[in-house]
């Protein structure tokens, strides 16, 4: 029996998760509906009663919000993916070391240094923890550009508004080469970029689990790979 | 049905406080710009919420202020003719002439779109818009908007002012008949003294929003001391019977014993009319001329003398035919030895149909040879 | 088509109907604010007027928070349209045109107004005379002379239709087929990497169909204004080309 | 400065096709609504480019189509008084008055605004705005606009329709002074026989498009088969030289040895006048007349009789004085045995100042017994 | 003040600032574009009014992405602007400005528009007939008369100033006291979980400034509409009362 499946999903999940749900249509007969959007819009439209069956963030928080609300299916939520972040430019260069000695200000040479939005969207919070963790904030701050999202932060240092950005792995991936990936900020300096996963409690959740399981299947994960993500293990794997 | 108005109104640095009655036939609002005319008649089609006043057709009550009635313009049915044409920029000649027949409710249209399209020379137009008309072709389709739109009243502000004299010529027959059918008041805004003498049964004379003189038209008119517009206009009505039609194209009238020759009228042997002799048209002579071109002579006795501040004199005379007024400068009445009680002779050069006319309208014959000065062609002797 | 994708072209009829539905409705509403706005006075005539403003004054994303609330799911509003003329808003289409006749009826209103404080009331005033009643007034007169502003508000709001994206998506989310506009996908795209030769297509699309739209109404509006000015048709035709 | 015109333009149904010549003084367009006057006036102000044209004031060229000219309308500096008066709305009747005066481009100014609110009578309107004024104060403040735009060309359409007669008779000796201090041409559109007669220096007639008739208005208006208006409006003009002024007021004249008595003039004694006899007030007797009120009786020789198709005809008698036309019926012709060379006397009711008076322009003293219908007081025997 | 933070504060002036310098520099170029829409015949003139409209049917951010490709650092526009008259449009309050001044440009045109049609040529006309050259004509007769349509479309472009969002941030990013207009701030409150009290707060500002501007602007809309109709100071103020 085929099933109706609608994916509430974070923008920045967009084409490996096409790729994914292609292959599992295919497997299994279900219909999936993927839905892409701002995580903290989806989170709204969900607690509005929004008809979604699986709910996947770009961030723990939105996440959280959901659940003391009870809108999610009990047990069904995990850690799906993660992220690195790393320092991009328009120009090609050097590696940059980043640490507390890390000149910022010559590298930008009065550019502007490209971020989502430090204290709203994820990509930003990490952002800034990790430039707080390598005592870089002070130089930065005033030299910020903070952008809707991730992806306009991107096309900030694509089109060489901003000689400098801090975007996910993923993003600065895909982007090829019209931008150069210049340093990645280590995994410590920032709290681990996690994008979880849950079904929700009004939806369908057996659909729901049967897409989150088969999101930990070796095709699935390697469209996610693909574009950079790393998947992090099921529970039931540990 | 009678028309009563009572109106007070106040605009910045004008006020108007009128009353006055319009029998049935045709009222005249008359003059100056300025005077308060068209603010009366806004008043009047429910335009205008004066600040006190009562207005009512009959027992029909279109506005009291002090019982709060004031019916909406729509239900007033009150066929207005503009100043200022007003037509409707988006529809056709055809369409604005015909805008208020859909909403008669029931009533049976009394004239034709044919009929008033022909009266006015529109019906070459009906497919324009107005913005293609000239002032004239405006003025007569509002006109004949007006008029389709069979009206409880009809409102006519200056509705000729725009015309040539051959126009209003062909038009003013239209009035006279609406008026003598009598089905329906009508207040007409004028400044022409010779459509005032024609058309008027009742003349209101206006001055800065004050009503200065009202009454008959006749009587209004034979009076040598009134001439709102001033002595150039003044003018008599006299009575008369058409007597015979004579073979050179004449008309004999008998007015109270007396021959009066007009240029051939249509109307039957036997029919009374109503004339007006202008003062300005009457010379007076102690003895009778009797070698002149002159045709109409009537013998009378001087009645009264009005002399004015210029060197003209009005002279009032009673006449076998009635009270004829002549003007005649003071110089003559010295000449003549004139004085209340003198016997002499009016020599009259022209005689125009006056309002009021017993026969059931004009008939259409005479229409074309009735000027806008309503003087017909003047008869000599 | 295939520079064009089925999503592509699925969008663009959905924001068709979604802009189509939104001018629809939201012109006759637009009307009767617009006319109250300009010609009547009661009590709140100010609150409605800002009111009718504030889709423009919020962010978007604020409108669409509050439709959200109003109309969504759980929204006192949603739930009385859904019991009582069983039209559901939350996550459909005509939660998209909600959003994008809300978001365009301050130009529609606007517009409309504008055209009706231009109509002589003397014109209104000598219909009355001829019998008309204050409604056949403003269906024979008003409303023929307003066509010009009518047809403004309809192409701005069909534009803003066509273009509207922030309320929408929070209100309705971003669901294929169902609430996926063109504007959402275009930043779909966008969001995608490498989708910005996809935006850029869908975008070009959004413009064809609008400035259409945009043609048509200036050809209309001619036609009017030249017949009110009396001009032949040949050369109404020759003005209205652009 | 004569301004020549020559134009070719069509409407859906509608070409005209006119070419004339205005010489210095006021040429009249005379025509029925519709025949085309507006149009002509608004291809000479600029507001219409005809088809085809040649218009010219002297040999300053406004319109040429052929080689490509066409001055815009700001440039033409035509004073153009609108059959509609065109007030601008959102300015007071005092800056509309005063609109002209920021684009004198070194004019010297040649009237005050005083003057002409004064003329016009609406001094008490100057902070009034356009949408509160009757139709008449409107229509004076468009004729103030355009007086005080010192423009080289005035041009003004029915600028008088809307007005009352004593505001006509204020009004009128303006434009008679205008038109004798002969400074700029001026083209009047006019529907009136009676302004035509008071006015016009050169007489224009057009009907459906076309010239029909064009010339100096005194030959016009003293050929006996031209009267544009009908018969009753004909009229001829003759000259006379100011002889005494009496002691009771009237003003006493020598028309070429004849005496003629009008109301008090002002001028000076020697001044040269044209006056206007309307056929309309003149009888004929074959003898002299002896006992009545009438002053001015001229002895002429009939020159011709034009038998119209009514029962009137219009006798050409030649006179001491000069041509004199007499309206008379068939009847009378038949009755004084009249024929081209009988002898007989024709005896003049009214006499009116016409145009082209040689004196410099009508002294205010005489204007306000000046009425519309050009017949001063009508001095009597 | 207890309720609004320094941040927010600043946003609003911040805000007050884009959005007015925007309207201002916006209006006079609008009422160009308007003019010759309405009024003139050109080659392109079809095309003129279609990129008028351009973003309004363009989704926001589309229309920030193209004019951070044209007046970005990097913009061919930016450089000349930069170059020539010293102006910067990357991450300044100017860049804003000039995104609300696009975004609030084809309501602006457009009302402005419906005005001028609206203006009876024949006025103009007789400005001419009395020595008026055509810049004269404008100035002193169709301006006055179509200030309702300038005040529409200055308040409509203020208010869409103040509520401006997608193309800004997209354009100038969000640098709190540079770019952080009060939409930005709102939306910044909106995406942090908890967030809904500020954004409210903010709103109901934004709101309150718009409200004052619409009053305004309907206050002087009916004196001159009054003046037009000839009524006296005192009724004038009575109508203006909303
Ligand atoms: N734009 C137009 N389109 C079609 N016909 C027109 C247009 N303008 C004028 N006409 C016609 O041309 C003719 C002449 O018009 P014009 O305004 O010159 O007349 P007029 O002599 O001034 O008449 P009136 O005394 O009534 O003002 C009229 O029959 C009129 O209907
Ligand atoms: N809205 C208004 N505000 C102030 N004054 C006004 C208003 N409307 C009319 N008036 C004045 O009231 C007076 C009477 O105006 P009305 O239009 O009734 O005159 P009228 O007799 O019709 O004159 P006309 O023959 O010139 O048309 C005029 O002096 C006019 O200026
Ligand atoms: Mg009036
Ligand atoms: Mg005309």
């Amino acid at each position: 029996r085929a099933d109706e499946i609608t994916i509430f999903a974070a923008s920045s999940l967009k084409t490996a998760l096409d790729t994914a749900s292609k292959d599992f249509e295919e497997q299994t007969g279900h219909n999936l509906t993927l839905v892409y959007a701002g995580s903290s819009a989806l989170a709204r439209q969900i607690a509005q009663g929004a008809p979604a069956d699986l709910f996947l963030s770009a961030n723990p928080g939105w996440m959280d919000v959901l659940e003391s609300e009870n809108r999610l299916a009990p047990g069904t939520r995990r850690d799906l993916l993660s992220n690195q972040l790393v320092l991009i430019s328009h120009d090609a260069g050097a590696p940059i070391a980043l640490n507390d000695q890390t000149d910022l200000a010559t590298l930008l040479g009065g550019g502007r240094l490209a971020t989502a939005l430090v204290d709203a969207v994820p990509a930003g919070i990490y952002a800034k923890a990790a430039l707080q963790n390598l005592h870089l904030w002070d130089q930065a701050e005033p030299r910020l550009a903070q952008a809707k999202n991730v992806r306009a932060a991107l096309a900030l240092v694509q089109t060489g508004a901003a000689p400098l950005g801090i975007t996910y792995a993923t993003d600065a991936h895909a982007a090829g080469n019209s931008v150069h990936i210049r340093a990645t900020f280590p995994a410590a300096s920032h709290p681990p970029i996690i994008y979880p996963a849950a079904a929700l409690a009004n939806g369908n959740v057996a659909g729901a689990r049967a897409f989150l399981a088969y999101l930990s299947t070796p095709p699935a994960q390697a469209a996610f790979t693909a574009e950079g993500f790393a998947l992090l293990p099921a529970p039931g794997d540990t | 049905m009678t028309l009563s108005i009572a109106l007070t109104h106040r605009f910045a640095d004008f006020t108007l406080d009128v009353a006055f009655d319009a029998p049935p036939g045709l009222t005249v609002l008359f003059g100056r710009s300025g005077s308060g005319k068209t603010t009366v008649v806004q008043a009047v089609a429910g335009l205008l919420t004066p600040l006190k006043g009562h207005i009512a057709i009959g027992e029909h009550t279109l506005l009291d202020t002090e019982r709060g009635i004031n019916l909406p313009a729509h239900r007033r049915r009150a066929g207005y003719v503009f100043q200022d044409a007003r037509l409707f920029p988006h529809l056709t000649v055809q369409q604005n002439l015909t805008y208020a027949r859909r909403f008669l409710r029931g009533r049976t249209p009394s004239t034709s779109l044919d009929e008033i399209t022909d009266m006015l020379g529109i019906a070459p137009l009906l497919s324009r818009r107005p913005a293609t008309l000239s002032g004239g072709e405006k003025a007569r389709v509002a006109l004949g908007r007006a008029l389709l739109s069979e009206p409880d009243i009809l409102l006519a502000d200056e509705p000729l002012a725009a015309l040539d004299a051959a126009r209003k010529a062909e038009i003013l027959p239209y009035f006279e008949t609406l008026r003598d059918a009598g089905r329906i008041p009508i207040l007409y805004v004028s400044h022409d003294m010779a459509e005032v003498a024609r058309l008027a049964t009742t003349l209101i004379t206006l001055d800065a929003g004050r009503v200065t003189a009202q009454g008959p038209a006749a009587d209004l008119l034979s009076d040598p001391a009134f001439h709102p517009a001033g002595p150039r206009e003044a003018g008599a009505l006299i009575e008369a019977t058409i007597a015979a039609h004579e073979s050179d194209g004449l008309t004999r009238l008998d007015a109270g014993g007396a021959p009066l020759f007009l240029p051939g009228l249509s109307q039957a042997p036997g029919t009374r009319l109503r004339l007006r002799i202008a003062a300005q048209d009457v010379m007076l002579a102690r003895t009778r001329p009797t070698d002149s071109s002159a045709l109409n002579i009537l013998a009378g006795v001087v009645r009264e003398i009005h002399q004015g501040d210029g060197p003209g004199a009005i002279v009032a005379l009673d006449t076998q035919a009635g009270r004829v007024l002549a003007r005649i400068t003071k110089r003559s009445v010295a000449a003549l030895d004139l004085a209340p009680g003198t016997a002499c002779h009016a020599i009259v050069k022209s005689v125009a149909i006056a309002p009021e006319s017993v026969a059931p309208g004009l008939a259409p014959g005479l229409s074309p040879g009735l000027m806008p000065t309503a003087k017909p062609f003047a008869p000599n002797a | 088509m295939s520079w064009l994708s089925p999503d592509g072209l699925t969008a663009l009829t959905l924001s068709l109907k979604v802009a189509g539905w939104a001018t629809a409705i939201g012109l006759p509403l637009a009307l009767a604010v617009a006319y109250a706005l300009a010609r009547l006075r009661f009590p709140g005539r100010g609150l409605l007027n800002i009111a009718v403003h504030m889709p423009l004054i919020m962010p978007p994303v604020v409108t669409g928070y509050l439709l959200l609330l109003g109309f969504g799911p759980q929204g006192p509003l949603g739930r009385v349209f859904h019991d009582v003329f069983g039209l559901t808003f939350a996550f459909r289409w005509t939660g998209a045109a909600l959003a994008a006749g809300v978001m365009g009826f301050p130009f529609m209103v606007r517009a409309i107004r504008l055209s009706l404080e231009a109509v002589d009331p003397r014109l209104e005033q000598a219909a009355a005379t001829l019998g008309a009643p204050r409604f056949q007034v403003f269906r024979t007169i008003t409303l023929p002379m307003i066509v010009p502003g009518l047809l403004a508000g309809a192409v701005l709001a069909f534009a803003k239709g066509m273009g509207e994206f922030g309320a929408t998506i929070t209100f309705v989310s971003n669901i294929p087929g169902q609430t996926q506009t063109l504007p959402l996908a275009i930043d779909l795209a966008l969001e995608t990497p490498g989708g910005e030769g996809q935006a850029l297509r869908l975008a070009l699309l959004s413009l064809t169909i609008a400035a259409a739209a945009l043609v048509l109404s200036e050809w209309l509006s001619r036609r009017v204004a030249a017949r009110i000015a009396g001009q032949t048709t040949a050369k109404v035709e020759e003005a209205a080309q652009i």
